[in-house]
């Protein structure tokens, strides 16, 4: 009846998961009891749960992604802990625990913090900035997110019911066959990143056809902002990449469920296929993560330092060179797997040369601030930060990209310090920097600077401290994924590294803190104008928080840096240009749809890993019933009339002209 | 602040030297919602095109992994290969021809060869079901040998994709049935006829690699 | 607006689109027989290559590669009417962007792995176990 | 700039650590080279930038009257070229030696010596590393005697999962799998005592399964092995399922006798080990 599920999957025996879920569950209780007591019940439903507005989908992925972190931080403090006390002693996480730990927080990260923060913040923005009023697909753009945070339940799941897996976040076979591996998590992993990566996947498509088909009047590919560049870059590179990951993961499947022999070691299966294929996503994913990242740091530098982006042709060159070259350097994960001379020396060399597009990319930063006005918010302080740590970071895999230095450098903490440096670096500091400079656009009102500045400095340190000691202990042949050792001289290192990550534990302290006062102070930080940063992209023309529309008419872009050049001429002229004539606009409808599709998968996902196979033909039938009736679905947008927009757009140009009359924006 | 230096003649800073040219295509706003529903379908498309590479790779490095097994050699059959590929081809054919139908927004032809489309697929797909429990009653099922498993995984995901499209199909007729020529109806058929023909240029793929020369090594 | 916007792209064609009134080679039900008769001939002449003695052996999956490419080509252009037109031009990108991903995926893995297990493979130092077939 | 100095430091304190700092084989001399010159080579880059950085940050801050503004200056023809030629040509340079070295390293490539190279295979097995010496017919397990100054040449595989074989000191690094044979060629220049162990997560016993590799003179070497042929149970086709079972082995220990062919039978296993297929769960 229930296949695998019985009792025993509940870990009433083990202290510390036990505990674990007991607060996450009385949380989540909590939340919800709330929720129905306050009455905001409907209130969410109708405005958020079943939004398809681009701007909410994003607010959500970002959610999606700051909770998950609280999860992938417990998991790093964890393992941090425990090696700092493991010298010579079990230290108090059995290895059968601990490796579920790093399995779960790789896994968490990239797929479930890094690449929904990601996702959010682009979501919010192309749009935004290319002058459009959604995206291509809006309702698509919600299953995409519901399907992401499917998997994501199914991952913490996996906390209280069941195991999670113990094969890394990568979950090389044969560890990863069902020999080797024959509890559920593997399959939880599988099953769970399979959904998420569908939702991943049609973003890709959704942002892609929004950046190529949806751009406002006059907004010509040269002159996009580089954000949206990277945008569509690493959407590109969405497209082209997932798939592998999904059919890698289908051939695994394959061989878990139906004994199949792809991977196996017996009757001609080949374990190196699949290390092979899983890096020819892996490798992109990487960059999929840091473009975005790239363009918030353009949009920042260029923003505070009060002048365009320096190399704007350079930088967008850069960008595609990166994006195609990211897929033919993916053999410099295995090097030492012993492919021969010709064919590492080959990809040794690919992968040294995004080295140039990237130096590329930071001389041109550098340049963008020379002859600026450095106003020091805290974005550019997280961008200056960034680009301090993103360089050593991308020395040091370089360093790895030379076989021989590979050789002795491969699988050691110095590459999992390479991988810290760069993604916290590269893809957090670039989260936190878009986070405080598109925050006010996102929610009407500033982010507190000082605990933004404190939250900067801790983690900065922090990340130092934590990480830099790891280089140290890969250059003493201490590798990954070690429970415990017995080596004395690592000890002292291991504990500064468990320092470090206190250190970044008071970082997100501060950045809660900030979220708390700033919030408290919203009035006292709110900004009226909608371009509190003197801003050159189109974003800033709109009100904070931007109304469903985006734009009561859509902009009509002359030359590069859009706004900024109306900005000027308003100023230049005392007032605003004349007012547009108003038109009625059409807005996608709210649905259901995604939120339905996500509950069935979720349910079709679980059922599969406990081979509960009716509820496997239930949840699918589910699902294909919820196509249909989308597809039956006459009306998917509403009219909102021209007077209501007039209405909306008269009210921002007023506070737009007081400020224009003022004679300065900031 | 009298002078904008953004407005005087030939300021490009960025030497992008746009100013002057004439109106580039992609200049026009947004694209209307034909463009963009099938520009999404196509990106989509070319995704499943990786995803079906995989396949292909896997299968092309397995495919001498028999483990004392048999081979392609010894299994297939081209006589029934060429009888599912002809359905495929007709079955694109007449989907072509429903296009012209739907152009034309003549329902009953449209329904028809909808239909004939629909029966040429279900012919393939019941070819294909028939030889895949052949191999099985044969004992080549694919738990048998890497081989196997890269084969009916490579196969059966394109059969997958065929079972897909006809319940697609069908959706659609009865679509067009209650509710006619709806303009959503239209921009699906469209994506549906782009999905039904990429369906048999990954086949053509599929009967080159790994019948044809399959049966040759 | 809308429609000042249609006519503006009347420059760009939605993949799968025909031009209106195209009575070219590939414009309707003369476009789709055309198509139907090529690909009937080149699948015909992929399968009759395989039972041939004419051709010399190790060209034959040569020639069928030929055939196999030839035909997808008459599918592109027949059935998705994507050509190389200006109005094309984005659908073409994204086709060819696609081309280069799978080439690499291909070709990469396929040079990878001969690599991988022409090193590794013990076969040559052992009484074949699993090669006797 | 702190964070250089730090590295820096730790990359010179750890010259008194058994690690890939300290290498005592001509591969692990050659591999650290190449490592501390790309290291220095891409220093030259970098730390300028990271200099740049902070200075042009702090230089050009809002509040110094005496910066100057250039609010359009955004393209530089000259800075574009040179901007795409530095990295390049770093690139070019650490490309050649990338290329050079990986041919000149290979793994599989035999090491320059007058002497013989020792054959040594080795099994990786859960939890454990077996070494079976072909020529003195003896095994050992978690424990590695080689001479010092004679080149060595190993072929590896698994019993079960992937692992990597690596000892630090010695230099490259190789993956051992199932069903399959790499090869590695290392030397010990010195005699001694360095850590090896397994650089590839194999499940829950991995943290224990480290050997030492004992670096001897040829004198002791010979008596090692012969004393390895007295004592000790012999390695049959029993012996080595006694060792597949899975655990970790806290004391080395020896094998006398060791069935001839033993590595390719234990290179074969796996592949057949359930031709039968297993059903799965349910
Ligand atoms: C956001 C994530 C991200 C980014 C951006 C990068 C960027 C790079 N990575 Fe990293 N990498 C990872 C995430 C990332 N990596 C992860 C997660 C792993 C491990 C996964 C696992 O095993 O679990 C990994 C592993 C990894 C390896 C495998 C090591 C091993 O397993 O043994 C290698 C080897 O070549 C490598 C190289 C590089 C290179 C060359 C870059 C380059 O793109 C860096 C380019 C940047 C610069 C070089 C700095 C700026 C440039 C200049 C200042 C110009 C002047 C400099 C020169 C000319 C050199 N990475
Ligand atoms: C995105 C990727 C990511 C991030 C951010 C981190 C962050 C951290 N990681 Fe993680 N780590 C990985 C990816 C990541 N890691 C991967 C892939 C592995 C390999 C797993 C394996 O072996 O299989 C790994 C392994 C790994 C190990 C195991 C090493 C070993 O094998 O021996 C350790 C040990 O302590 C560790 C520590 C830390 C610590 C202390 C942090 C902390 O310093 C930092 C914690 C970070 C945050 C809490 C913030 C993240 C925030 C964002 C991304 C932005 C979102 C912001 C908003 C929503 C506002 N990591
Ligand atoms: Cu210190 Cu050897
Ligand atoms: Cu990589």
């Amino acid at each position: 009846m229930f296949g695998k599920l019985s009792w025993s999957a509940i870990p009433l025996h083990e202290p510390i998961p036990l505990i674990t879920c007991m607060v996450i569950v009385a949380i989540i209780f909590g939340t919800l009891l709330l929720v129905l007591l306050k009455g905001w019940a409907p209130y969410l439903w109708k405005e958020w749960i079943t939004s398809v507005d681009h701007k909410r989908v994003g607010v959500m992925y970002f959610l999606l992604g700051f909770i998950m972190l609280l999860r992938g931080f417990s998991d790093a403090i964890m393992m941090r802990s425990q090696l700092a006390v493991a010298y010579n002693a079990p230290g108090y996480l059995p290895p059968d625990h601990y490796d579920q730990i790093f399995s779960a927080h790789g896994t968490i990260m990239i797929f479930f913090v890094a690449m929904p923060f990601v996702i959010g913040l682009m979501n919010f923005v192309v749009p935004l900035q290319i002058g459009s009023r959604d995206v291509a697909f809006p309702t698509l753009n919600s299953v995409s997110l519901w399907l992401t945070a499917s998997g994501v339940l199914l991952v913490n799941l996996s906390l209280g019911i069941g195991e999670f897996s113990r094969a890394g976040w990568l979950a090389y076979p044969p560890l990863s066959e069902l020999s080797f591996s024959p509890g559920v998590g593997v399959d939880y992993y599988l099953w769970s990143l399979q959904i998420s990566g569908i939702g991943t996947l049609l973003s890709g498509v959704n942002l892609v056809t929004t950046i190529l088909k949806l751009r406002a009047p006059g907004m010509a590919l040269s002159r996009m902002p580089v954000f949206s560049w990277t945008a569509l870059a690493s959407n590109l590179l969405i497209v082209a990449a997932f798939p592998i990951l999904t059919a890698t993961f289908a051939m695994l499947l394959l061989d878990r469920y139906l004994d199949f022999h792809f991977f196996t070691n017996e009757l001609g299966g080949n374990p190196m296929m699949y290390i092979n294929l899983i890096w020819a996503w892996g490798h992109p994913e990487v960059y999929i993560l840091i473009l975005p990242c790239f363009g918030v740091f353009s949009e920042v530098i260029s923003t505070f330092s009060s002048k365009p982006l320096f190399g704007y042709r350079s930088m967008v060159m850069a960008t595609m060179v990166i994006c195609v070259l990211s897929f033919m350097v993916w053999l410099h994960h295995f090097f030492t797997m012993g492919a021969g001379a010709d064919v590492n020396g080959f990809f040794g060399i690919m992968t040294m040369i995004i080295a140039v597009p990237t130096g590329v990319k930071v001389f041109n930063w550098l340049f963008t601030m020379y002859g600026g006005r450095i106003r020091f918010t805290t974005p550019i302080l997280w961008a200056v930060g960034f680009m301090v740590t993103f360089v050593i970071g991308g020395i040091t895999g370089v360093l790895m990209a030379v076989p021989p230095a590979d050789f002795i450098l491969h699988n050691s903490l110095f590459l999992i310090a390479h991988f810290h440096n760069v993604i916290i670096g590269g893809v957090v500091f670039g989260a936190f920097a878009g986070y405080t400079y598109w925050f006010p656009k996102v929610f009407g009102f500033k982010l507190h600077e000082g605990w933004g500045k404190a939250a900067f400095w801790f983690w900065f340190f922090g990340f130092y401290v934590a990480f830099m000691p790891l280089y140290v202990l890969g250059g003493m042949g201490m590798t990954r994924r070690m429970q415990h050792y017995d080596v004395a001289a690592w000890k002292p290192y291991l504990v500064v590294a468990a320092l470090g990550a206190v250190l970044i534990l008071c970082g997100i302290v501060c950045h809660i803190a900030q979220l708390v006062v700033s919030i408290r102070s919203r009035h006292r930080l709110a900004d009226l104008t909608g371009d509190p940063w003197d801003g050159r992209t189109l974003e800033w023309i709109t009100t904070s928080p931007p109304p469903v529309f985006n734009f009561a008419v859509l902009p009509n872009v002359k030359g590069e840096e859009a706004y900024w050049g109306m900005k000027q001429k308003a100023l230049a002229a005392g007032q605003l240009a004349e007012e547009p004539i108003y038109e009625d606009i059409e807005v996608p409808r709210n649905t259901p749809t995604g939120f339905v599709t996500a509950f069935f998968s979720t349910i079709t996902g679980f059922a599969l890993i406990w081979h509960i196979w009716w509820l496997v033909c239930l949840g699918l039938l589910g699902a294909f019933l919820t196509f249909v009736r989308f597809a039956w679905r006459n009306e998917d947008e509403y009219r909102i009339p021209a007077s209501e927009v007039a209405r909306l757009d008269r009210e921002r140009r007023r506070t737009r002209s007081a400020v224009i009359a003022s004679g300065s924006i900031e | 602040m009298s002078t904008i230096a953004s407005e005087l003649p030939g300021f490009d800073p960025h030497r992008l030297g746009h100013r002057g040219d004439g109106p580039d295509p992609a200049d026009h706003g947004p694209a209307p919602k034909r463009i963009v529903v099938g520009y999404g379908f196509w990106i989509f498309l070319l995704s499943d095109f990786v995803m079906f590479s995989g396949f292909f790779a896997a299968y092309a490095v397995l495919s001498t992994s028999t483990a004392g097994g048999p081979s392609g050699r010894d299994l297939f059959d081209l006589h029934n290969v060429a009888i599912e590929t002809a359905c495929l081809l007709a079955s694109s054919f007449a989907c072509g021809m429903a296009s012209i139908a739907v152009e034309e927004r003549k329902a009953l032809p449209a329904q028809l060869w909808l239909a004939v489309t629909a029966v040429l697929g279900l012919a393939f797909l019941i070819l294909e079901v028939k030889e895949f429990l052949a191999l099985i009653a044969a004992g080549n099922d694919p738990q048998h040998s890497a081989f196997l498993s890269s084969f009916f995984t490579l196969v059966g995901c394109h059969g997958l994709h065929v079972s897909a499209g006809v319940l697609w199909l069908l959706t659609m007729m009865a679509q067009l049935f209650s509710k006619g020529f709806a303009p959503n109806l239209l921009r699906r058929f469209r994506c549906f006829s782009l999905f039904w023909h990429a369906l048999d240029i990954i086949w053509v793929a599929v009967f080159t690699v790994v019948y044809l020369i399959g049966v040759t090594q | 607006m809308s429609t000042q916007h249609e006519a503006d792209w009347q420059g760009e064609l939605a993949p799968g689109d025909e031009r209106q009134g195209d009575s070219g080679a590939s414009g309707g039900v003369r476009g789709y027989l055309l198509a139907l008769a090529l690909s009937v001939l080149l699948t015909a002449a992929s399968f009759a290559v395989v039972g041939t003695k004419l051709l010399w052996a190790p060209g034959i999956p040569v020639a069928l590669a030929v055939f196999a490419v030839a035909q997808m080509g008459v599918h592109l252009v027949f059935f998705l009417h994507i050509n190389s037109g200006p109005d094309n031009t984005n659908n073409i990108l994204a086709l060819a962007f696609g081309i280069l991903i799978v080439s690499i995926i291909i070709s990469g893995s396929l040079w990878i792995m001969f690599h991988l297990n022409h090193n590794m493979m013990p076969m040559n130092k052992l009484t074949d176990l699993h090669l006797q077939h | 700039m702190k964070a250089f100095a730090t590295l820096l430091a730790s990359l010179a304190l750890c010259g008194c650590s058994d690690g890939i700092f300290d290498p005592h084989g001509a591969v692990g001399v050659a591999e650290k080279t190449i490592l501390l010159n790309s290291l220095f080579i891409m220093m030259v880059v970098g730390a300028p930038i990271i200099l740049a950085t902070l200075l042009f940050a702090w230089w050009f801050r809002a509040s110094n009257r005496h910066a100057r503004y250039l609010p359009y200056w955004v393209y530089s023809g000259r800075l574009e070229v040179i901007v795409w030629v530095i990295p390049g040509l770093v690139v070019l340079f650490l490309g050649g030696i990338a290329w050079i070295g990986s041919h000149d390293l290979d793994p599989y490539k035999p090491l320059q010596s007058e002497r013989e190279p020792l054959q040594v295979e080795v099994v990786s097995l859960d939890w454990k590393w077996l070494f079976i010496y072909p020529e003195q017919q003896v095994a050992s397990v978690n424990e590695l005697v080689v001479p010092a100054g004679r080149p060595v040449h190993f072929r590896l595989t698994s019993a079960t999962v992937m692992n990597s074989f690596f000892i630090p000191q010695l230099g490259s690094q190789i993956y051992t799998m199932a069903g399959m044979a790499t090869e590695l060629n290392l030397i010990a220049d010195q005699e001694g005592t360095y850590h090896g162990l397994s650089a590839q997560f194999s499940g829950d016993g991995f943290s224990d399964m480290h050997f030492e590799a004992r670096a001897v003179s040829d004198a002791d070497f010979i008596a090692w092995a012969r004393a390895a042929a007295t004592v000790g149970p012999p390695l049959d086709a029993q012996g080595y399922q006694q060792l597949l079972k899975p655990g970790t082995e806290p004391t080395p220990h020896t094998y006398a006798a060791v069935a001839p062919g033993l590595f390719d039978t234990a290179l074969m296993l796996p592949m057949q080990a359930s031709a039968a297929p297993h059903a799965p769960e349910n």
